[in-house]
């Protein structure tokens, strides 16, 4: 996994690709999402559209990134998820936890109110 | 004659493993890294698409597949990589299917299934998922846990044909 | 205790086949369909593209490897479904290794190396290139036949870094 | 590897896709430029746009088709190949024997004349 971050206005932007998967990819997620809370960046947003697959351990990363940044007042975000990650978080009902949104407008929309 | 691989693998005792069907297996063989996992997908989204089984399907079953690898890789073996990891393949004009093999040692299966990991215990907790996935996304999910000496997974997923209802349990 | 695959390949008693070292191994093996060329391909061009060898690089390796299985489905098995082609790959810091196995007959080497695919003879011939590709796209290219009880060949790519001239024979 | 075929004036049009291997592939080609032939179409165009691959077999293919519409007066072209099919080419010289087009244009104004 490669990892690249983004300030865009009052949203974080952690892009994502390859696959995520825990291990050294959790680690660096952690570090990424450290650095924007460390300069008061709360509103986060996983673009996952080069992310081609995530496993369960994977998951894992971004519900506890999930619970962390909400613990700060603020909420992690995904957009741009393909149809197989779609289904993991159907199955999962991990749907229900994330936004997901579709573009990056709208989801940096909901970061600015 | 001693080769570097045997002819045909060797018949298991294990109750969940057919006898060998040369003709139509596939072996993989790894070593204990995460990275391979994405080496895994690949093989296992040709091999389903070669069968042509549809999208849904393809995604279903790469994705049962990798969660069986990662448990594997990441509970049986703890990561060493020197501890190979076993996939077995078999495609037939109805079904998919693969074991997954790991030297580990074991776990309980009873007391993963008592827990849900959608229900509002699970469903924030970070793991607990892996054979859930499984258990969905697949037609047939079954463990043989030899307590010491590993875990076997057989995944089974039926061809869908059109107007079918979704085959299952 | 009988397993479904053997935790390890046995050692080979064939010279062009170093022991194994399971921390760096992966194993394929397919039945000889030439359809499974396809399935094949994925997975080399996943696994060299993992271990991050350029797209040129890439693409060498899985035609070569491809002609390697190609020749073992069909001069070693005659399309055999049953007979099993073994396939073992190594990636390391330097280079990636494929040996590909089967036990057919074997040939004679020498002749086919007595002609030239790409001179006015060979030209248009349609076989005779298979070997030829193999060893002008990998850096070295070597065969061990047992008349009568298969051939093993070994194929070996050094990771080009810049400024290197083509390394080779 | 699936099989479809034209006609666009003086020219047929095989397009390939999957791979190019011999064995049922080989018969495949074979038939479809015998069609092509029986209806007096020489001047044929292989597309290989959707073929990721061709092994030494499928060369062998489009080998002996080169000869047989070469003895009827024609002959037998390439359109649009990848870079992988480009370098096997390169490498077995076959690229002196075949004429290679990048565009439908250009290979069927070579046809026209
Ligand atoms: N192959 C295995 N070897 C040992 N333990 C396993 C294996 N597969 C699963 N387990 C155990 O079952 C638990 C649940 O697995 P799973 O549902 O895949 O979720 P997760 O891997 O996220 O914990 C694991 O935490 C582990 O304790
Ligand atoms: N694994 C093998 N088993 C038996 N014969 C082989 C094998 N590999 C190559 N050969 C023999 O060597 C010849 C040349 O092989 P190759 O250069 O790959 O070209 P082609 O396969 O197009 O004939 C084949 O025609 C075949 O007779």
């Amino acid at each position: 996994m490669r990892i690249k971050q983004d300030v865009l206005g009052k949203a974080g932007v952690i892009r994502l690709s390859g696959q995520l998967m825990g291990g050294p990819d959790a680690d660096q997620v952690r570090e990424a999402i450290a650095a924007l809370v460390a300069q008061g960046t709360v509103q986060i947003v996983i673009d996952l559209n080069d992310v081609s697959w995530v496993n369960s351990t994977g998951l894992g990363v971004l519900i506890s990134s999930h619970i962390l940044v909400a613990n700060q007042g603020g909420a992690l975000k995904l957009m741009r998820i393909s149809k197989r990650i779609e289904s993991i978080f159907t199955v999962t009902r991990l749907n229900t936890v994330f936004q997901v949104f579709d573009d990056e407008a709208s989801a940096l929309s909901s970061c600015a109110g | 004659m001693s080769r570097s691989h045997p002819t045909n693998p060797p018949e298991s005792n294990r109750m969940i493993i057919p006898p060998v069907d040369p003709s139509r297996e596939i072996l993989f063989t790894i070593p204990s890294r995460l990275e391979m996992l994405a080496v895994l997908d690949q093989l296992v989204q040709a091999l389903v698409h070669q069968a042509d089984f549809d999208e849904d399907s393809v995604n279903a079953i790469a994705t049962s597949i990798i969660e069986a690898g990662t448990n594997a890789i990441q509970h049986g073996h703890d990561e060493k990589a020197e501890l190979p990891v076993h996939f077995r393949f078999r495609v037939d004009a109805q079904t998919f299917e693969a074991w997954v093999e790991d030297q580990g040692p074991g776990f309980d299966l009873s007391t993963v299934l008592s827990t849900d990991p959608t229900g509002p215990e699970g469903l924030l907790n970070s793991r607990g998922r892996g054979i859930y996935i499984m258990r969905v996304m697949m037609d047939e999910v079954e463990f043989d846990i030899q307590s010491g000496s590993g875990v076997v997974v057989h995944l089974l997923k039926r061809r869908h044909t059109n107007g079918d209802a979704a085959p299952g349990a």
